[in-house]
């Protein structure tokens, strides 16, 4: 590690058995969502794109929780975990899969644009790397305010060759804003390789050509996760400025639905099954003193809430053919009265 | 009735709005410090402070965005764009995001942000530095457009935009911020999307806005003398375009002659004259004429650049042929 | 013949460019390893090698720019765009590059270069990924668009464009990839700027492109069974128009609908319905109508996706409406 | 100097008094030519935008010398300095500034466009950053062929924030393309100084972003340039790949004619003009035997062929309005002989 990039000190303590207990239950909840949604793709019930997310959820859960509700989110298209592990329903987020009027965007957005303001989540985007400066504005709010929020970007390995990230952190970087961008490094844009991208392999080290805090770590732990990016998230908090953090993870599907993966190595999807994330957690519970019969309780209510987001989507309405033009411009209003915080 | 020059009203409405409402803050290259590549910013440093006039980097792409996200985040920023050639560097922020966010979130983030700097040729700018871009924006469902030729418009249309809860897209230029005209006193707020006609006229309809008003304005004191009535109709938004305005005129004169800036090819005066053409079909008795650039970059050298623009005499002699084209 | 799919004739066309000149690249997302995100270059990495197919980062700006550089130094690249939408980002470089470098440079550096990829909304992709973007290319005298709809012109066309000497914008359609057709066995080359008719017809003209002639083929087949006879007009190369074909079938026909996929405000139906209106303005019977998407951004779910898109019944009603106009 | 960042040792010879003397003369007519288009702008000769190089001679003078005729240059607006050193005729370049016919773009391009495909100057560009990725695709050309050329960019500190050259950079660092990226930090991107743009202050630091060799060295002394810029082209060459360089550098006009560059601190531009690369190229010489009296001819000589060049372009017919159309689209030709190296 380069001079200066050694992370602080944790200043969060070890996770409760009861939080612990909540991050494994979200990133189970992601999973069985997920898996629904990808049998819902068979079944052409959600349609277009539809980026799965699993293996690698201890990244967004473990994130998650190093937040506040007033902290901002961003994302790319790749956004089921990060929406959900913010706390929006899995039904509101099934049923804007499906394109259904009770979807976070009443089915406007899909998959790749979920968002949830009332959850300070600002969406997911299509265009690579194209959110990012979306989350250092967010930051930049935040500072003009003074009111100790911070943004939380999360973003790719292919989209670290963007000129609109590079952009966003040398700006990040001059202004102080409290921001952390936290690349998921699953070792794969599409189907080109991280070595056949970019020379280097560690995306936080892009950090360096502006001179921001940068480090990597594993992300198949919640805990580990959430230690890292909790430390970065207080520095930011402070004032002290930017971090680029990197988290090592994989995803176990194709990049989309579409694509059936075929330029992995041999063996490569198991050696990272191996160090599966909810694996992972269910042994720290278990050597908390969980016992399996808990666990099992609580699979069951995860499969059973994951059963009902499908159902529930693939009963509710299609949006109202009315509704087409309700939203290509915010309407006319006496702007709020000045000086409001945080706007209408 | 204040007389000032455009850049005096644009910061008029501006310190305005800033006075009035703490959400709204300035961004871009050069505000600040220099007090503004054109001086439109003058003296806002020194009232705002550096907290709400913000020098940036040359990065349009990122700071256009870092704006986008803190409009969503509840700020209402303006963005100054150095001038308009360069923001095809940040067209994927405006496009994908300012334009689409809105309605792609279902109606959960407005994004209040102008984006605001000269468009169009100045003199001797060359290829890179010579573009009016309007069309290339207005294209897009999402945005608002407006472009402005006159003090009075630059102030109360400016003030209107930024109150403005969507992503506008605000067009000035080089060569008129020196320009004076009469401002009220009092605050006056002009409604985005409406045309005004900047001079009468009963026998066509010159259809413009931004610099070429003042072309129209030139060519038509020369046609009166010539015995053709020539009414300038100033669009001032191009979209939302005012089209009761538009066709109003369009019909009551029968002819019409867009005079646009910038390329011809799919150019908003391409999109007037489809509109005009078939809203008012029936009664034209010419067809529509297009006075725009001509379909090549911007040389350098003057006497090719004068060619290349729209001017005076282009224009009486398009207004010439329809007049007098046989019914 | 033999019967290609598209993605196939575009693929023979690389690939025989490519034998035939060594300058010939082909750089862009995916292209090499995975044999093109929509299988257009399959095959081609291991006949040609890693040298002449070229995957790269996701950076269109960069990779645009470079590719620019190389045709400068003497190259003749292919850069495939996964899709257009994505090219929003790489806008400078086409624009203020290509499109400008061989007239900034008084003539010394012609830009041979080929960007291609599909354009168009596949289906429910949503509003970042659906966007045609003609018109916001063909807008700019220096470079030259075309946009295909069948495997021959997808063949013929692109063998021109690898061939010309000037920036081309190559637009194809992810929905029509697998679409089959009759291919000449033999080397076939269509030159840029020739519409073709795809239908022969006299009451009303549909002037279209791409995706949607297959719709208006369609429309075609059911307007003749109401006695309406339709021509259907494929322009093939958008930039330059074949204001020739055009101005003849409007003028035959006395009736013209043009049918545009993508945002109307200020499209390439705007521009033809501006040209074909200024030129046949005695010879039509009825105002042109266009038929393109809604003017807002593409939604995802089916329902409203569907609204927002031209389809043979939109095309019908215009075609209807034009001919029973009262004369 | 962070870890792998030294230069490789010079592999150039100390330069000859005739080479000396040449580059002496190089930047003398180049600081010459850029007064009397100062004159001539100031008499309306002269429009739009003219950035003058005044001061930063020596950069362009000692990297021209570091390259072949076959090798590539791209270059921003402030290009005057650059295409003079690349072995342009005053005459030709000053038409080009006045827009007359014989100047090299025909008066098409002007002062910020200005290009040689005789010289292998790929031009001057208006876009910040923009032409970066045309120097890369340069060097991507002469690497595809194996021709052993290298691509040579020169580009402001201001230049270093847009996402095109860092797009650029990790593209070029990743395929090990021959060029070599010079920032010439002049301090100042318009009226912006450096430190207000940019949390790094040394602009080859970006290249440890992308993990691309780099350093910066002073470049008021027309030698130390060179010996810079050679091992840096040297490196690139020997397809070790790209190197990005900073010279510290000084503009002492205005960022163009229109910017009284009221800036600057007090006694800020006296400080940077008592290294004057031309002064400290005069104390060479002095220094390897040359006498006043040699010194004064040369000068006289570098006096009269400015003045030619202005009096040139001043008699010089501006071009025919009937070429209005000439060069908006290359011609249709039968393209070259397949496999023709180079052509068009
Ligand atoms: C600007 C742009 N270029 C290309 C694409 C097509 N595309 C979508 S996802 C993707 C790969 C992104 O990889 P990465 O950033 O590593 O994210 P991951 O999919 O691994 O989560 C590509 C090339 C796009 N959406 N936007
Ligand atoms: C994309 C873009 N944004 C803004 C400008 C306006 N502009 C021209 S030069 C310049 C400053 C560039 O500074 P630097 O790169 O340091 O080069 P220098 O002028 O010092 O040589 C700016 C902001 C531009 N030409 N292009
Ligand atoms: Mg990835
Ligand atoms: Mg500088």
């Amino acid at each position: 590690m380069a001079d200066g990039q050694t992370p602080p000190a944790p200043n969060s303590e070890a996770p409760t058995r009861p939080q612990l207990t909540e991050w494994y239950r979200m990133m189970l909840l992601i999973r069985r969502v997920e898996e629904l949604a990808a049998k819902a793709y068979t079944q052409k019930k959600i349609l277009g794109f539809c980026h799965l997310y699993i293996g690698q959820e201890a990244v967004a859960v473990g994130s998650a929780a190093a937040l506040t509700p007033d902290d901002y989110v961003v994302t790319a298209y790749r956004d089921h975990g990060q929406i959900m592990s913010r706390g929006v329903s899995p039904r509101a987020m099934m049923a804007e899969l499906f394109g259904r009027s009770p979807g976070v965007s009443h089915g406007i957005g899909g998959s790749m644009h979920l968002s949830s303001r009332e959850h300070n989540f600002f969406g997911g985007y299509g265009i690579v790397g194209g959110h990012i400066p979306l989350a250092a504005g967010a930051a930049f709010a935040a500072k003009y305010r003074g009111d100790g929020r911070v943004a939380l970007c999360y973003f790719g390995d292919g989209a670290a060759q963007q000129g609109a990230f590079f952009e966003a952190m040398a700006m990040a970087q001059l202004w102080k804003l409290p921001v952390v961008f936290l690349c998921e490094n699953n070792y794969y844009a599409m189907g080109t390789s991280l070595e056949r991208q970019s020379y280097l392999i560690d995306m936080s080290q892009r950090g360096d050509g502006v001179g921001m805090k940068r480090w990597q770590f594993p992300g198949f732990d919640v805990v580990e996760v959430y230690e890292n990016v909790r430390r970065a998230v207080d520095h930011a908090r402070s004032g002290a400025g930017p971090v680029i953090l990197e988290a090592v993870t994989y995803r176990y599907r194709g990049h989309s639905m579409s694509d059936p993966a075929k330029y992995r190595k041999d063996g490569e999807l198991d050696s990272f099954r191996a160090k599966d994330c909810i694996k992972n957690a269910e042994a720290r519970l278990l050597a908390l003193g969980a016992n399996a019969e808990e666990l099992t309780r609580l699979q069951g209510e995860v499969d059973a809430e994951a059963q009902d987001a499908y159902d529930f989507a693939d009963k509710a309405p299609i949006p109202d053919p009315a509704t087409l033009y309700d939203y290509v411009y915010a309407p006319e209003a006496p702007a709020a009265a000045p000086g409001t915080e945080g706007g209408r | 009735m204040a007389t000032l020059q455009i850049r005096e009203a644009l910061r008029r409405a501006m310190t305005e709005e800033m006075r009035r409402d703490e959400r709204v803050y300035l961004m871009g290259e050069e505000v600040a410090f220099y007090d503004g590549a054109y001086k439109v910013s003058q003296g806002m440093l020194k009232e705002f402070g550096e907290k709400r006039i913000i020098d940036t980097p040359i990065a349009e792409n990122g700071f256009s965005g870092i704006a986008i996200g803190s409009a969503m985040a509840g700020l209402r920023p303006i963005v100054e764009l150095m001038t308009w050639n360069f923001s095809l560097v940040a067209y994927d922020q405006i496009i994908n995001n300012a334009a689409k966010i809105f309605q792609m979130s279902g109606g959960q983030y407005p994004v209040p942000i102008v984006f605001r700097g000269p468009t169009g040729a100045a003199e001797n700018l060359g290829s890179q530095h010579s573009m009016s871009l309007e069309g290339i924006y207005a294209h897009f469902p999402g945005l608002k457009v407006v472009s402005v030729g006159t003090a009075a418009d630059a102030y109360g249309l400016l003030k209107s935009a930024i109150r403005d809860d969507n992503p506008v897209c605000f067009m000035e230029s080089e060569m008129l911020y020196g320009l004076k005209g009469e401002v009220p006193d009092e605050e006056h707020l002009i409604p985005l999307g409406k045309a005004d006609i900047k001079r009468k006229g009963t026998d066509v309809v010159l259809v413009t806005w931004n610099k070429q008003i003042h072309t129209c304005l030139a060519a038509a004191e020369q046609l009166e003398k010539e015995g053709i009535s020539a009414m300038v109709l100033d669009l001032r938004t191009i979209r939302p375009l005012d089209e009761e305005a538009l066709f109003t005129a369009a019909a009551a004169c029968r002819r019409v002659v867009v005079v646009q800036e910038g390329y011809p090819f799919a150019g908003v005066g391409a999109e007037i004259s489809a509109r005009v053409h078939e809203a008012c079909f029936d009664s034209l008795d010419a067809p529509i004429l297009r006075v725009t650039n001509r379909d090549i970059n911007q040389p350098y050298a003057t006497n090719l650049e004068q060619l290349v623009m729209p001017n005076a005499t282009r224009v009486i002699e398009a207004a010439r042929h329809v007049c007098h084209r046989a019914r």
